[in-house]
């Protein structure tokens, strides 16, 4: 019952994005590469999206936390990965499986002395406060060690390739094929590991869980490391074109709420799909919308999916 | 005057049966803490002042805040943009018709509760509880930022300027820089605010609102109009903070779009209401006294270091991290906010 | 009546507490006095903390190197001391920290970068009747309020837009280069509208045709490659750019992916193109970028022995922003220095009237104010990034190595 | 004439049929057990009589009145007022100020409120807790405090579900004893309950279901003797 509703939910968006692209096409009054470039583009920028969203899916749709620490964790595993390839010379992308583990043992921490002291909390007050301050903390720690001037981390595999006629970043399409990999690999620990079902029963019911002796506050901990881990990820593969500074992760603490609502809580497929539908719904927008325009079409139907189907597209009923 | 003197011990003594005892409480501290507020500005230094201001802007807002998310139960993640209507409405019609600030306050205020009712309707109506509501608000502040960004009446980014007069005038409300009007009428104004508080929350409509936010299905059951009692405090909270911006515009004489719904306006008016204690009278006051200052005392501390932390001078970020940590750890300890904490530590 | 007593309670104690904070205030007119206090707001902490932190350290060391060389002379030899203050990047942070400043006892402010920052700030100052020598904001509206204690040394919006199209203009002449068509890319608002504005109507006197404009949002650009393609479905023969140093930085990214048939890419008071990190954060993609913009001035002697001693004091190379601090600083000391009086009100009629040659940027001529408190010599160079560096290459008095236009050969 | 009629009322979740055609009609001042094994539809019956929930089909008619699909508030209004089987009470409040949120119904004046929310309290034999904090009480003063509530409202039907429920013998006779002084008072009663010794001393007609269908009513007596009752019923529970 389920599967065909998701099925049918999928099949619909996929449907609403080819028809709107192929719209775009023959009534849009572009010139068709352009399009096409367009949509590359949408596509590789949803792949960024995706990455950041992947962690939060986690944090919110299992812990709850409204996790505005979110971009300012990925400012911090960007320099991570910067510190480790500018002091030991490294390969950006080793670096990143370095730096996920980092992340994963700062998300544990950050679960286990603060946040799950606030977990019988029934507001959502005093977590949301813990993660803003969380969040200047970590930025204006960066900006303490590192100053607050743009650094970079050079890609190895600097260039660009033609798709379809369109040119699309290697870095970038690395990123991309990260989003994926990420996405099925903890689709893979959710679903047939322990620690995954552990997380799926307690996020389905915490103290049912309980009950049957599993430790909530350990896969809490667990949870928000695993996270934090996919936010490593993403830091380390969005560093090589990304402007280092200590906010450079704060534009992408928003959309990512978006997309996570958007594709439902805790739902690693809905944050892929949602990731990827925000990023072309933005950069397609941006060929008609100027300026601000394509976000507030971004955050207008991020109102519209909260009233109609608060639980995202990949949310079972409540 | 013989009249008015037999009929005012009546009148009080009515009054005082209908007031309960813990309003008539309250009103009392109020009265007393508005005193001795009055007489601050002569103690502290002149440097303290636009801190003690900005403090009571803040305190506006999270009494404001804390009638709709404290006592109405309902999570604003978005009270920017209630902040940003008065603040705007205010501006606009300045400059626009030059319309006094005093009326500008009042229109926006208006304006800001219609919004804000609207909007909550919208949310109540979809049934959006908990970090859903929070988030939609928080949107709908994003939606009314980037709307502003691309209005050209609101001067789009640019934001909207108070002319500068060559005179102090009451109606336009602009004093000289420093003049100790900018603190007493915040002051006052943030004392109607709790006077307001008090009254809802000891009315008929707050204990609805309240028995709401507890359980409403059991305020249902009551014979509750629960949709009428939510979008009461709403109304009221919005009207509130949007005060907080009209005065906002008048003291800097400048508002732009972030300065209206940035994010952080939004967090200002909840972080004071939290440290302080939610959905209590006096927790939103206490709040703001305390976060107000705190990241001015702690740049202060850290312009001037004591010789053994010497080295820490000049380091751009310490200040705000020192407050971030602060901040943190206000939260994870203090789980009611300081009143709320004390109070119940007062009750046991 | 017990309003009354308050209101002359009040009244009184801020009468006190002025005429108590104000150390260096009472000393006007010639006096002799120990040190002057200055007081600089930049933002030190949020996202603009990098830039932020070079131009204090540039306030730092002009005040330092007055210092040094004898302080102010016709007060006695004063020294000068620098307040500083921490904007954070915030309008309502800047205000109260300039009431800060001013009631410690600064005679004059600098500050902010920002054109919202600035603009309260310049409210404060005009309000506390306290010069403000603004270094870097570029919004010609801040001196539009007919404010007569706010000072601008770097050129507005509309002089930088229209003198940028006006070097583009003369640059293609100068090589022969044909420049018909060009297509504007800048970011959302005042900044981005007004040059973009500016640059249209100089551009389209002389005949040139703005193809197309196209905008994005600066709260939220991760990828340029969209707008760079929209930019180049116009076909133009230049591409011009106005926005931050992020966003550059991605637009010169995509241009160098998409490797399109235009002579160049033309930045106008741009936060990247001529930031001296900027060929290192690009690598291949800011080679032969073109930026019209204020500039300090890379051909003067005393500008190289600053930024040497700058760069070897923090480590970090001094950037235009950080040198107009510098210059703000040089500006007050300049007025003090001829007026002989710490009182704010004669210190403003000093920068009003001053004339300060040899200045530290590429400048017309001596920092001069009109009567907005516009520096009317203030002008644009054009620079580009030619083997890793930026140069300065137009107009050619000035000129550190010959501009290269086309910029591409492809 | 019947105070109270339900006319095919019917309510399905999905594919599950909670309520299926109840037909039933009370009398004024009539005292109506009903009983039935976990399941059997009483509260769903007992919701959709209160406004919670609507019902898929059927009519609700109140005093001549058609009251299908009216909001809960407004059926409280008009003198339908339930309890709730898991106790809801406004916990940031006193036990006092909870009783008089329903007395404002009625009664605009605050101080009028809380005298007439006293009276209630003192009658359900709260007195000694009137300015407790409502979420400090035990179970039995909570069963009392919606009791409470509910008369506050001065209701004309009372829905009462399960307020002997988690009770031990002891606590349950005083209450017996003011449900008995209720009723006599004039308000008519459907009584969902468990403890059978209750039902029967209370109830003037019982009604049993059973999977959402009325099994049987009638006189209590009677319908206890019922094979199928005994089957439906005893068999599960005992």
């Amino acid at each position: 019952m389920l599967t065909t509703e998701r099925g049918r939910i999928v099949l619909g968006l996929f449907a609403i994005t080819v028809l709107g692209i192929a719209a775009v096409y023959l009534f849009g009054g572009k010139d068709s590469n352009l399009v096409t470039q367009t949509v590359v583009t949408g596509l590789l920028l949803g792949g960024v999206y995706v990455l950041v969203s992947l962690g939060l899916t986690l944090i919110f749709g299992v812990l709850g936390i409204v996790n505005f620490a979110q971009g300012a964790m990925l400012a911090m595993a960007m320099y991570l990965v910067y510190f480790m390839v500018s002091s030991a010379g490294i390969n950006p992308y080793l670096a990143v499986v370095l730096s996920a583990p980092i992340m994963f043992g700062f998300g544990w921490l950050v679960q286990s002395t603060l946040m799950n002291r606030l977990i019988t909390d029934v507001g959502h007050s005093r977590p949301l406060l813990v993660t803003l301050g969380l969040s200047l903390l970590i930025s204006n720690t960066l900006l303490m060690i590192f100053g607050g001037r743009p650094l970079n981390v050079p890609s190895p595999y600097a260039g660009s390739v033609q798709i379809l006629g369109a040119i699309a970043d290697v870095p970038r399409i690395i990123a991309f094929v990260g989003a994926v990999i990420v996405a099925g690999g903890l689709i893979v620990i959710l679903r047939k590991s322990p620690l995954g079902l552990a997380i799926r029963a307690v996020a389905a019911n915490g103290t049912g869980a309980s009950l049957v002796g599993v430790n909530v506050k350990r896969i809490y901990a667990m949870t928000f490391g695993l996270g934090a881990a996919s936010v490593g990820v993403a830091g380390g593969l969005l560093a090589p074109f990304t402007s280092l500074v200590p906010s450079a992760g704060d534009q992408f603490t928003t959309l990512a709420f978006v997309i996570v609502v958007l594709g439902g809580l805790g739902s690693v497929p809905g944050a892929l799909v949602g990731g990827i539908f925000i990023g072309l719904l933005q950069t397609v927008g941006s060929l008609f919308l100027p300026g601000s325009g394509p976000l507030l079409l971004v955050f207008g139907m991020f109102v519209l999916v909260l009233f109609l189907r608060p639980q995202g597209l990949f949310g079972a009923n409540k | 005057m013989t009249a008015l003197g037999v009929a005012a011990p009546e009148r009080l003594a009515d009054l005082k049966r209908r007031l309960p005892t813990g309003a008539r409480l309250h009103f009392s501290v109020l009265a007393l803490v508005l005193v001795v507020m009055a007489f601050l500005p002569l103690v502290v230094p002149e440097s303290a002042l636009p801190v003690a201001i900005r403090t009571l802007v803040f305190a506006i807002m999270a009494v404001g805040w804390n009638l709709m998310s404290g006592y109405g139960g309902m999570f604003s993640f978005g009270h920017a943009a209630f902040f940003g209507v008065g603040a705007y409405t205010n501006a606009y019609l300045l400059t626009a018709f030059g319309v006094s600030p005093w009326i500008g306050m009042i229109v926006g205020a208006g304006l800001s509760a219609g919004v804000g009712v609207l909007i909550a309707y919208l949310c109540l109506k979809y049934k959006l509880a908990g970090s859903y509501f929070a988030l939609a608000t928080f949107a709908f502040a994003q939606m009314f930022l980037l709307v502003t960004l691309n209005m050209e009446f609101l001067n789009k980014s640019e934001g909207i300027n108070i002319p500068l007069l060559p005179e102090e005038s009451w109606s336009m409300l602009q004093f000289d820089q420093g003049s100790l009007y900018y603190y007493w009428i915040p002051l006052v104004l943030l004392g109607v605010a709790v006077a307001v508080s008090i009254s809802f929350v000891y009315s008929r409509p707050g204990q609805f609102a309240q028995a709401i936010r507890d359980d409403p299905t059991a305020a249902e059951s009551l014979g509750i109009k629960v949709m009428k009692y939510r979008l009461i405090p709403v109304a009221l909270s919005c009207a509130v903070t949007a005060v907080a911006g009209a005065f906002y515009t008048q003291y800097y004489l400048f508002i732009g779009p972030d300065q209206a719904f940035g994010l952080h306006v939004s967090t200002d008016a909840i972080i004071p209401a939290v440290i302080g204690g939610i959905g209590t009278i006096w927790g939103p006051l206490i709040g703001a006294a305390v976060i107000g200052p705190l990241s001015a005392v702690v740049a202060g501390f850290l312009r001037d270091p004591p010789p053994f932390l010497e080295f820490l001078y000049g380091t751009s970020g310490l200040d705000i991290a020192i407050y971030a940590i602060l901040l943190i750890l206000i939260v994870v300890f203090l789980p009611k906010g300081i009143y709320g904490t004390i109070r119940e530590r007062r009750r046991k | 009546m017990k309003k009354h007593t308050l209101v002359v309670v009040a009244v009184a104690v801020a009468l006190g507490m002025s005429g108590c904070s104000g150390t260096s205030n009472v000393a006007a007119g010639g006096d002799s006095v120990d040190s002057v206090t200055i007081g600089s707001i930049h933002p030190l902490s949020g996202s603009l903390s990098g830039v932020g932190g070079l131009m204090n350290a540039g306030a730092k060391m002009a005040v330092a190197d007055i210092n040094e060389a004898g302080g102010i002379e016709s007060l006695g030899g004063a020294t000068l001391v620098l307040n500083e203050g921490d904007s954070q990047g915030k309008a309502e942070i800047g205000q109260s920290e300039a009431q800060r400043l001013i009631s410690e006892g600064a005679v004059a402010l600098i500050g902010t970068y920002q054109s919202d920052v600035t603009q309260n700030v310049a409210s404060v100052a005009e309000r506390a009747k306290v010069p403000l020598v603004i270094d870097v904001a570029v919004d010609d509206k801040i001196l539009e309020q007919g404010y007569s204690y706010s000072f601008r040394i770097q050129p507005d919006a509309t002089s930088m837009g229209a003198s940028g199209a006006r070097s583009l203009i003369a640059m293609g002449e100068a090589t022969g280069t044909e420049i018909d068509t060009v297509a504007y890319i800048h970011i959302e608002g005042a900044f981005g509208g007004s040059v973009f504005e500016a640059f249209k109507t100089e551009a389209e006197a002389t005949g040139i045709t703005v193809a197309d404009e196209i905008t994005y949002s600066g709260a939220n650009f991760s990828d340029a490659t969209t707008q760079v393609t929209q930019a180049l479905a116009s076909d133009p023969d230049v591409i011009v750019v106005t926005g931050y140093f992020p966003d550059n930085l991605l637009i010169a990214e995509a241009v160098n992916a998409l490797k399109p048939d235009i002579k160049a890419v033309f930045g106008i008071a741009s936060g990247a193109y001529d930031d001296n990190s900027f060929p290192a954060a690009a690598g291949e993609a800011a080679s032969n970028i073109l930026s019209a913009n204020y500039h300090y001035s890379a051909t003067s002697d005393r500008v190289a022995d600053i930024r040497t001693r700058f760069e070897a004091a923090n480590g970090e190379s001094m950037e235009t922003a950080s040198m107009l601090s510098y210059q703000a600083v040089e500006v007050i000391a300049a007025a003090l220095e001829e007026s002989g009086s710490v009182d704010p009100e004669v210190l403003r009629d000093a920068i009003s009237a001053l004339s300060l040659t040899d200045p530290l940027l590429e400048f017309n001529g001596p920092i001069e104010f009109d009567e907005n408190g516009q520096n009317i010599n203030a002008t644009v160079v054009v620079m580009q990034v030619q083997d890793g560096a930026v140069e300065q290459v137009f107009p050619t008095e000035i000129a550190t190595k010959e501009a290269i236009l086309p910029a591409f050969s492809r | 004439m019947s105070l109270l009629v339900l006319d095919g009322l019917s309510k399905s979740f999905g594919g599950l049929v909670a309520l299926g055609n109840v037909n039933l009609e009370i009398a004024d001042r009539e005292y109506l057990g009903i009983i039935g094994p976990n399941g059997a539809g009483k509260t769903t019956l007992l919701s959709v009589l209160a406004g919670q929930l609507r019902p898929t089909s059927g009519k609700i008619v109140f005093d001549g009145q058609d009251i299908t699909g009216w909001s809960a508030d407004r059926v409280a209004s008009v003198g339908l007022v339930r309890t709730f089987q898991l106790m809801r009470p406004f916990e940031s409040m006193t036990v006092l100020e909870n009783v008089a949120i329903a007395s404002h119904n009625k009664i605009r004046s605050i101080p009028k409120a809380r005298d007439h929310a006293a009276d209630v309290i003192d009658r359900v034999g709260l007195g000694t807790y009137k300015d407790a904090m409502s979420g400090t009480l035990p179970t039995a003063g909570l069963k009392r405090l919606e009791l409470a509530r509910a008369l506050a409202l001065e209701p004309r039907v009372l829905l009462l579900d399960e307020v002997l429920a988690g009770l031990v013998p002891t606590e349950r006779a005083p209450i017996i004893d003011l449900l008995r002084e209720i009723h006599q008072d004039g308000v008519t009663v459907l009584f969902v309950e468990h403890i059978m010794a209750a039902v029967l001393a209370l109830s003037e007609r019982l009604l049993v279901m059973h999977e959402g269908q009325q099994l049987a009513l009638g006189v209590p007596a009677d319908v206890i003797q019922d094979v199928a009752v005994v089957d439906a019923y005893l068999g599960e529970d005992y």
